[in-house]
């Protein structure tokens, strides 16, 4: 988590400096859901990503460095700079994919949990979305679609209160996301997205009974963004009393707090100097690497064919 | 070879690669129980199962999603879309998702999967069950469109778009699943890409696609009668278009009439009209002759939708003023 | 429900006879529910159809001439023979109207809902819909704006059991789709839809709540399509026991065993005396006019402008 | 006149439209209390209320819907999709509902609702947030296409879109909203349809929309240093399209240039490039150029998304070519 915060507050940084083209989302305050999820996952699992995936990226393994490569449009990103910092993909790491159209990885991940089914495997899918992706359509046929066939996947809503400025009360006639999960046959749970440990657990179990087979889970966890939409936010929609409400739960403290019982001091501080080191590193790997030539903009449409027995 | 249905020549191609590889999986409404409305995929789900033969809700976001997602784990999806006209609702899956990834993630996933659609005008369906959409996915980098018009073609661009690495829209039409025609026997694969020469021909290139191919021929036919000897080229993959092939015919006959089903404003003729017209200009007697679909909602009844749709005395007219 | 059937049986007939074009989708068993709930609506309320549209049609009040008109493709139709057996609407009579894409008319209605909220109006809008319409993405995106800006919409789904050709059990791992209705904020109502005094009690609440401004509701009309999904259905999925057993709730006979106690038996003789000549009039009148000129297909693409200060 | 941003020409559009008429309703994602992502509708909601100005869910099918729905009742709804990219969501409600009613129908009701939305690359919006669609619903008979290159046509031309009895699909450009312009005073309509000369010449014919214009027109300049003289045509409405107003210049050029920022491959400039060849074949001394995007998925790092656009270079090298 702590190297997720340093990633995203270098960003910022460097995106105030001119140095960085897209807005930044920054998952700032929600850093526990992402972290807490993947931390259940064995490497062959899948995410889907979002337009706020910080978390993501390092909770399911990607060097930080590549991610900021990515970020930065270079050619050692992950994806050589075509994908940019909303879709960001790591087959190896299973990160199939970012995305940045609301809701739209939901159809996906359940044909990926489908693959897995079809195919006897007990691989697990997890894609992430916001509370606002809980009103489009895609989310509806995927939900009912999974518990029909009960898929190996497991719904991750962070539910950070707001769409792009819009208020979850101005989205939704229903505070709860999980409530719709009994129109869909399948369980809801709640849980403080806060609380690292809490959405660890939370996962554990889903993640398990959709291993065994047993069908998804919709998970909602509930948190905050803390920084606003992105770096092209104007503001001026969030109350700074939720703001300042929500800032005292900062979920990289509490977990501090947890741990410092479990650890000797010296220990943490260790860890955030580790974290810090890493995140140098990884922008001065960022930053040092080359923009890839112009003419890779003519990489082929298509992928080869296997040949007429592929 | 044996001559065979338009249909019956889909469901062979279907039933060959499932046989032969496992990990085709077949899945859309009403293709399981029941076999599909045009009874494409009968029998399929008793021979594989319901776990490789699905039917799904009424959802067409996520048959095109799950085609994606399954692909990209391994699977060779096969998805079908009853009608083009419901093609829309998977447009932002194919736009946004599916024609991007291969090249945005610099190939580190390939996307297996073919979706199966038909479309056409003809049979009284009305404004939301006639249209042809090809121009919309034919526009769109990263997936290919395949439109067969013989029973041959069915078979063997069906077997090549299911062993595709890359997103297919394969786009049936439904007044042809009752046309029958030769079909080789045993493993037969017509690559994508290549345009066909359906009849060959000296004095104007007609290029056509779909049903349009049949009435070129039959256009044709008149028009030897006369004296006149056409070139029908079969554009029967929109993209990626065999441009070489239509240019060496125009080169050749100096004259075009492009002909398609679809909306002629915007449509797929107005790229191959284009093209004519921009790598063939030296070589043009004319100025290329563009048919399509009249610029308006398909209508119901019999005698309005018979005149937005281009057929054969059309086409041969459209030959005779060229010359 | 009497016109409604002779009406379809007439179609039927004309279809295997090769005098009709389009398949004709009957609501052969599922009168009640169109017939039910229209006769609680205004004139000028209005309602949106599907495909199976004709118990829609007649109980909104359209003439069954003009309607067989429309079907046959005839200039004298509701639509000059454009939109076919799938599509008619009536202005004039509150159809905005068929739709052949499943679900397609939800959104609109909703549309509909909002112009009367916006103008301060007390009319409604009934769409209707299959069970096979409720797992489609603008379902959900319909019912949650309904929910969240309280519109003025009954949303009426013809639960009858299968969609095409596939049964509601292989559509969604949930039997009721009223259960969906928390999710959205709004109540779920479910009625048996082959009881048309049980559904006109169940619409006019709703219909009454609506117009008083307290939001939607969502009713699930339980019932059967008794003669397969249309006239190009080739059958063997429909179990021969099921049917008979919602043969013997076809809720004409059952209404007519309600009313019998009410009215003179001459009474309900004479009314289906007057259906049979009704319908036996429509099919004359539509077979008997002419078809459209070709040249009115090149119809006006688009309406007139209104001139600069429309 | 006045000079002004085009993101404030749209505003003064919106502003003035709705105090004029009360059926004037704003619909979309974050239009109300934030006045919008491109900020084209600040201050709306204050002044209106949220009854006719509303922040909807994310939804942009029920958008769509909604938009032709409320225009069926008699309001004049102006919706927006935040992104083009977005808009193939809504094509459904577009292609199978909006766009067929009117005709279907035979006229019992008009559908007078806009949908804005905003297209276009240069960044880094990447592979979902850059695209230009605008050829996929200019196929579309029913539909009008409005794409304004200009602060007074942003004005003008919004204004004829929402008094316009039909569906019109209105794309703005990311890139111009801080352009600026002279745009006359008080009520300002500029009429859809014709399209603008906006610079005459004699030696050759530049056929642009959107962005491209000013790119059109920088070319323009450069040619006009070196003696080549271009006039330069802003095809501002792609549906229906001007067509008298383009052959005409074809016509008195004799060469053509057309170039669209969508794909190349079936985009708007294989349109207009067929209807120049197809019209003014006797006309043109030289093929007609086509310059398009790139056919690739827009691609975010900085040189590649560069190398994928046309721009002023890449025109005027295409004008000297055919000189
Ligand atoms: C289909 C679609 N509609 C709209 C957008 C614009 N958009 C980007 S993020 C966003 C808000 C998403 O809200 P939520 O799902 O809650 O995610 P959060 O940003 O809060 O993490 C919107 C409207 C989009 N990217 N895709
Ligand atoms: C979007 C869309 N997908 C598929 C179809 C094909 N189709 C027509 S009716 C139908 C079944 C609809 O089921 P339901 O909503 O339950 O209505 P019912 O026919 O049972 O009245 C299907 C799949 C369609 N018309 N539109
Ligand atoms: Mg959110
Ligand atoms: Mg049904």
């Amino acid at each position: 988590m702590r190297v997720v915060r340093l990633i995203e507050e270098g960003l910022v940084e460097r995106f105030r400096e001119g140095r960085i083209r897209g807005p930044i989302h920054t998952c700032d305050g929600q850093e526990a859901v992402g972290i807490g999820v993947t931390a259940v996952l064995e490497r062959q699992d899948l995410i889907t990503s979002t337009h706020r995936g910080h978390a993501h990226f390092i909770g399911k393994g990607l060097d930080p460095g590549r991610v900021l490569a990515e970020i930065f449009g270079k050619e050692t990103g992950y994806c050589r700079g075509r994908a940019g910092h909303m879709l960001i993909a790591s087959a190896e790491h299973g990160l199939l994919g970012g995305s940045a159209i609301v809701g739209g990885a939901l159809p996906i991940a359940i044909g990926q949990a489908l693959g897995f089914q079809v195919q006897g495997s007990d691989r697990v899918v997890v894609p992430f979305f916001g509370d606002g992706a809980a009103h489009i359509g895609m989310f509806h046929e995927a939900l009912n679609i999974a518990g029909l066939w009960k898929l190996p996947v497991v719904f991750v809503c962070e539910h950070n209160e707001y769409g792009l400025t819009v208020h979850a009360r101005h989205q939704s006639p229903v505070e709860d996301i999980a409530v719709r999960a009994e129109g869909y046959g399948m369980p809801g749970i709640k849980v403080d997205g806060n609380d690292a440990v809490a959405v660890y657990r939370a996962a554990a179990d889903a993640v398990a009974g959709a291993r065994r087979g047993e069908g998804p889970t919709l998970i909602e966890a509930k948190t905050y963004r803390m920084t606003g939409f992105s770096t092209s936010d104007q503001g001026g929609y969030q109350p700074e009393k939720e703001m300042a409400a929500w800032r005292s739960r900062d979920p990289i403290r509490r977990l501090r707090r947890a741990l410092a019982k479990a650890l000797a001091k010296g220990r943490l501080d260790a860890l955030d100097g580790e974290a810090g080191e890493t995140v140098a590193q990884a922008f001065a790997y960022a930053e040092d690497s080359p923009l890839p030539p112009a003419e890779e903009a003519y990489a082929e449409e298509f992928a080869p064919p296997r040949g007429p027995h592929a | 070879m044996r001559d065979m249905r338009y249909a019956d020549a889909l469901h062979a191609a279907l039933l060959d690669e499932m046989r032969r590889d496992d990990s085709v999986v077949v899945f859309g409404e009403d293709v399981g129980v029941y076999g599909g409305v045009f009874k494409v995929t009968r029998g399929l789900q008793a021979e594989f199962g319901d776990s490789r033969v699905r039917d799904t809700p009424i959802a067409e976001q996520a048959i095109a999603g799950m085609a994606i997602g399954a692909a990209m784990v391994g699977l060779k999806p096969v998805a079908e879309i009853m009608y083009v006209d419901f093609l829309p609702l998977t447009l932002d899956q194919l736009i946004n998702q599916a024609s991007i990834m291969h090249y945005v993630w610099a190939g580190q996933v390939t996307l297996p999967f073919v979706l199966r659609t038909q479309g056409g005008a003809g049979t009284g369906g009305g404004a939301q069950h006639s249209k042809s959409l090809e121009a919309i996915v034919a526009h769109v980098p990263g997936l290919k469109v395949v439109m067969p018009a013989t029973p041959a073609d069915a078979k063997g661009l069906l077997t090549a778009a299911i062993r595709d690495p890359n997103p297919v829209i394969f786009i049936e039409h439904k007044a042809l699943y009752n046309t029958r025609g030769p079909v080789p026997d045993g493993e037969h694969v017509v690559p994508i890409g290549p345009a066909a020469i359906a009849r060959p021909g000296t004095d104007a290139t007609i290029v056509a696609n779909s049903r349009m191919v049949l009435e070129s021929l039959e256009a044709a036919g008149e028009l030897a009668a006369e004296g006149i000897s056409a070139e029908v080229i079969d554009a029967r993959t929109p993209r990626p278009l065999d441009t070489a092939t239509i240019l060496a015919s125009v080169q050749k006959t100096n004259r075009a009439v492009v002909v398609n089903e679809g909306w002629r404003t915007g449509g797929l003729g107005a790229e191959i009209s284009a093209l004519i017209a921009e790598e063939a200009f030296d070589f043009l007697d004319a100025p290329v002759a563009r048919l399509g679909g009249l610029d308006r909602p398909i209508p119901y009844s019999e005698p309005l939708e018979a005149e937005v749709l281009p057929d054969a005395a059309r086409i041969a007219a459209a030959v005779r003023k060229l010359l």
